[in-house]
């Protein structure tokens, strides 16, 4: 980012204008590049279906800046924020989804396994809470090997049920781990509400273990990153692992296809959300009036942000499909 | 309770409806909850979502969230709440969205409900539907697409049934709440928006353990299981364009499984193919295959062949996942060259 | 039991001297049981192994002596101590133990399976934490069909490294199940101090889901019987479920096998505890001191339950086996 | 690093020693662990310990605890650290005490080991040995005596290694720690305290996929694995005193599966009884048998013949437990009929 802002509040707060708008950028990338999904399942051309992170982006994109880029993820069914967040590259990842040959992982993943080593993303995640133990496992690996790196490990609340978790926490904090439980709290487990599937305070359960934790507003990216720098530091240097539930809202149903959604969920409370409490809106408006970017500054990302992502729609509809003789490769290494 | 216990073919005998493959399952479990109070239902969605799949729609309106529960996503939680109720007077059915999520909950079904009634030397009994789906071809990639039915297959104490019609699904389910011991249910969830079928009126239930004809014939036995029936089906009627008459079993259960229709069906045609969407190697093709070349090896004009779906984890691109599973040309090319045509 | 005491601080403390003096007999029972498998093993009598309860009698004694006769119990591999506190009959006890057709499971079972519906035992379990599934689901049934029954879980700490059981506690605090959680702390899982494999407080980990937990002393019968009576019967009026962790110890090895423990636990530790913390000892002094049963009274308990005990033995060791036709009944119902 | 890549044989002709079968594990383990510093291993009472069969001790005082790891009782959780670490650069030995703890574990093992290679598309890579027990007759009971290994052997992306002699079990587990992939390597438990033989003194791993021809022989094959094997080799010195010459021939891995020397000796022998210790239905049998009888149909006298475990829950009491397991008297009655002696 060209931009140089002056001194600010923002700064004074510790994070650079750079990164500031960088945290912007990446939100707005993926905003875009999930409307872009949801507009490619409505015209038939996505196989499968997809769950969109639209009004969460605060919360992948606070917590990834705060790494390195050798830092590790895991991430969910819910994964593209994630994946772009740390780095992805959109062409791949449409082609992925596309079930393309040139996609991140030749087609064989799809939405919900997209992995790729180059930016340290061990891979999305269709079993709930299924990445816990790669997560515990890398930030294992990561103190054995001394290599410096921290794994943050994302989740929804709902993930919260598998009792593999709880087998992780006490892993995690018994050998002093470093990795982050990102626990994104969107308060639906598809369409149950979670009040209905957790018995007592979420944060309480990684207490329990003896785990830092913290409540993180997830809309304010810059409460996410400022949290989950504080913990990713922590744990970089060897003083263990930590929790944040980050508070956080999904804008559209749980995949693509759960449009009727006022039987589980309030269109009052949506509109709240969308209207009061958007990630990309609140720092977008806080950048410019704290005047560490102008209007014309943002306009212009908006503007490189959506060519890049029409030009990597149209490379991963025009990529070719994988030879079904593919379907017997990488069975073993 | 006026009831009705058909085996093969009724369907074509008695006054029918059609409908779908989830509708059935839905009738079963409404008709056993109004029959038998003790029944819940319990999963993740299962109430007012009706299910992922829509296909318990309705039920929480008749029957309340008191029985058709809600869980949090804690299948091997809710699983093992399913056997201690059932040990204790109830007789749950436990509705496993996605047969993956089988990996999560094999201790529950495999070392608690399958063994308790014998390890207790006959004292506790456990009678506990597991629903679980199974199938591929969604575009659900490798983790949502697997037809694991040959595990339980493999556990003594469990019954396994993989029904592949509408009036199969509804009289196995029947039978599969009445029974004593933990039954795996597995649902082909491709099914639910392809299969419709004719369904007797009437209250009926189809005994575990009886193989059904879906046709009939004489060159050749093509055993299919779950969604692999209707490809066998579209295979036989190419094959008899070409002036072979197949012959097409459905054992309808793995476990128990009736060897004998199995046996007599190949040793009357000679020759049988098995054809499965489970994972090729160490599945249940192996097995069925093994006991029909036992029993009829001395009629047999050549080995017993088999279809499975690849041995690849499932893909999501579209044309690698069509590569993984038997079609009706598969079956059919496979056919044709066992006869020698 | 015939002995009527005088009013006392006992029955000040609400326990009656029947009561009172019950428990020392189930206690000691236990005790000469436990005595016996280890002799039947030493003298390559038993088949397999054993896992003797020796030092834990009070927390079973004391828990099932506040459940009614149709209230529940899930036990583990160290379960002849709750089997017996539930009402077992020691004859078919010993019976199963030796694989004869006359146990409680036709032999079928053996030592880490008997179970019996007569006196509600659901089932000892080899399975750690295994049972904790079934414990929840039991007291599920009793609340749907109103009976009024209450579930005890035994288990050890061990049991606490298994996600299946926080999975049961979350369940149960939401759904409101009469179920109490008996987490038996005799500090060791296996060869391995419970130190090395849990993070934080035990019972921080019951009250993360916003469930009543306790810590009681399991050497102390009668702590621990008014502690499961208080949850007892709050389970039992629908207040929903509890946890209790009941420090207590193992006095001879993890399994009748485990003969030198020195490296993994030290012998002035086993003393203390031996020496100073014994259950029934401190329960007979406490009888005794209070005068609600003299030294006669309980000579003569001892003197019955010798000669029961050894009756049993005596019927279980010239038991017949089964014939190995029956290997292939009670597959199905 | 010097080393030898011998198939089968070997033990025989080069120089040897004779140990235990515990201990050619603890020896494979020890000797990789001093070549590659990223080899750990981590479970449940193995430093201190040795593990509950004392078969590793003496390790953690070589390795320290850094790399002898004790673990919490989380099944789950411990191999799903090993997933995780194998895919970041190490190579984890997960020690699972009893192979009914297997059932715990399956979701880390097949939704998650065995497809994030595929799923990847060949991106990351997991090299985790999961080293689980099988085996009855140790009066163990239901939940501590399964023989599982036909389950991971139904699922792609893993490997399956069932070694029968310390030789075997020291080459294979080599070859397992070295193996990209996810290798799943059950041992016979009874072995640890029945089974000794010579391992060469040399540094040697097995290559998977081999099978090992145990005693050549022209009369019929019994094609046994694990603790069978032994039982097979007892069988056909009893059918050698009535003039049958039985070949015996251990597959070793049941994935990859050697299918060219269990076809060939087929028909060679043109008779074959394939035996396993596993539940009898819908196991590896199965699956061997059926390999067997379509690449050997021709020159085969008779249907492929198995022989598992009785096919009900592992119960207690000795003489129910020995009436489980085939025993030798078993195969050599059922070979002897196949034979028409
Ligand atoms: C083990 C498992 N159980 C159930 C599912 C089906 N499922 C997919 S997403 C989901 C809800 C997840 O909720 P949460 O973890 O809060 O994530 P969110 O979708 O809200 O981001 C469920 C139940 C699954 N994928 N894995
Ligand atoms: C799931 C599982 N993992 C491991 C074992 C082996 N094992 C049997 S007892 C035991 C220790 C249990 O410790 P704890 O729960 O504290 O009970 P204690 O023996 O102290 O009574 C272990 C690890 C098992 N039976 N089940
Ligand atoms: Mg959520
Ligand atoms: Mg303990």
């Amino acid at each position: 980012m060209s931009t140089v802002a002056k001194p600010s509040k923002a700064s004074a707060a510790g994070i650079s204008a750079d990164a500031l708008i960088r945290m912007y950028r990446q939100m707005l990338a993926i905003r875009l590049f999930e409307e872009r999904v949801n507009d490619l399942y409505t015209r038939a051309l996505m196989p499968g279906l997809a769950h969109l992170y639209i009004g969460e982006e605060a919360v992948a994109v606070g917590i990834c800046e705060a790494l390195r880029d050798d830092d590790y993820i895991t991430s969910t069914h819910r994964g593209h924020g994630h994946c772009l967040a740390k780095g992805a590259d959109p062409k791949l990842m449409f082609a992925e989804l596309l079930g393309k040959e040139a996609g991140y992982c030749k087609g064989k993943g799809g939405s919900m396994h997209i992995a790729d080593p180059a930016t340290g993303n061990l891979g999305a995640n269709a079993i709930v809470g299924g990445s816990a133990g790669i997560a515990t496992g890398a930030a294992f690996a990561s103190k054995y090997l001394k290599t410096g790196q921290v794994t943050v490990c994302f989740f929804g609340e709902g993930a919260l049920g598998q009792g593999v978790l709880y087998e992780e926490m006490n892993l995690a904090q018994l050998w002093t781990l470093p990795v982050i439980y990102a626990c994104e709290n969107n308060m639906y487990n598809e369409y149950t509400h979670f009040s209905e599937t957790t018995a007592g305070d979420i944060i309480a359960r990684p207490a329990a273990f003896g785990m830092a934790a913290e409540i993180v507003d997830g809309q304010d990216v810059r409460a996410v990153y400022a949290a989950a720098s504080k913990y990713v530091e922590r744990a970089r240097r060897g003083e263990g692992p930590a929790f944040l539930q980050l508070d956080t809202y999904r804008y559209r149903g749980h995949h693509v296809g759960d449009i009727a959604r006022e039987y589980y969920r309030p269109k009052t409370e949506e509109q709240h959300w969308v209207g009061q409490r958007d990630p990309v809106k609140l720092h977008s408006e806080w950048l410019t009036s704290e005047g560490i970017a102008d209007k014309s500054t943002l306009d212009r990302i908006t503007a490189e942000l959506t060519a890049d992502m029409d030009a990597a729609v149209e490379f991963a509809t025009s990529a070719p499909y994988p030879d079904p003789s593919k379907v017997d490769d990488d069975v073993y290494a | 309770m006026p009831e009705t216990v058909v085996g093969s073919t009724h369907a074509s005998t008695v006054k029918a409806r059609e409908i779908g493959f989830g509708d059935a399952v839905r009738e079963a479990i409404a008709e056993e909850m109004r029959r038998d109070p003790t029944v819940v239902l319990m999963g993740e969605d299962v109430a007012e979502a009706g299910t992922t799949f829509k296909v318990l729609k309705g039920l929480v309106e008749e029957f309340g969230t008191e029985r058709i529960i809600d869980t949090p996503i804690s299948e091997p939680g809710f699983t093992g709440i399913g056997v201690g109720a059932a040990m204790t007077g109830m007789r749950p059915i436990i509705d496993i969205m996605f047969g993956d999520f089988m990996c999560l909950i094999m201790d529950q079904v495999v070392n608690q409900a399958a063994k308790i009634h014998y390890m207790s030397g006959g004292k506790w009994k456990c009678p506990l539907v597991i629903r679980a789906t199974m199938g591929a071809t969604r575009r659900s990639a490798a983790q949502h697409s697997q037809s694991l039915h040959a595990w339980p297959s493999h556990i003594p104490g469990l019954k396994v049934v993989i029904p592949s019609t509408p009036a199969d699904a509804k009289g196995l389910m029947k039978t599969a709440i009445r029974d004593d011991n933990p039954v795996v249910f597995f649902e082909d969830k491709i099914s639910y928006t392809t299969v419709k079928g004719p369904v007797p009126d009437e209250d009926y239930a189809i005994p575990f353990g009886v193989a059904d004809i879906k046709r009939a014939g004489t060159d050749i036995t093509l055993v299919g299981t779950s969604s692999m029936v209707q490809v066998a089906l579209g295979a036989a009627a190419m094959l008899e364009e070409i002036g072979v008459n197949a012959e097409v079993v459905d054992p309808r259960t793995t476990w128990p499984l009736d060897e004998k229709t199995l046996v007599e069906s190949a040793k009357k045609t000679s020759r049988c193919l098995v054809i499965d969407e489970g994972y090729f190697r160490y599945g249940v093709t192996g097995e069925m295959a093994s006991v029909i070349a036992e029993g009829a090896f001395y009629d047999l004009d050549g080995p017993v062949r088999r279809l499975g779906a690849k041995h690849v984890p499932i893909p999501f691109s579209p044309p690698l996942e069509d590569a993984t599973v038997p079609t009706e040309r598969d079956v059919f090319e496979l056919a044709r060259q066992m006869c020698n045509r």
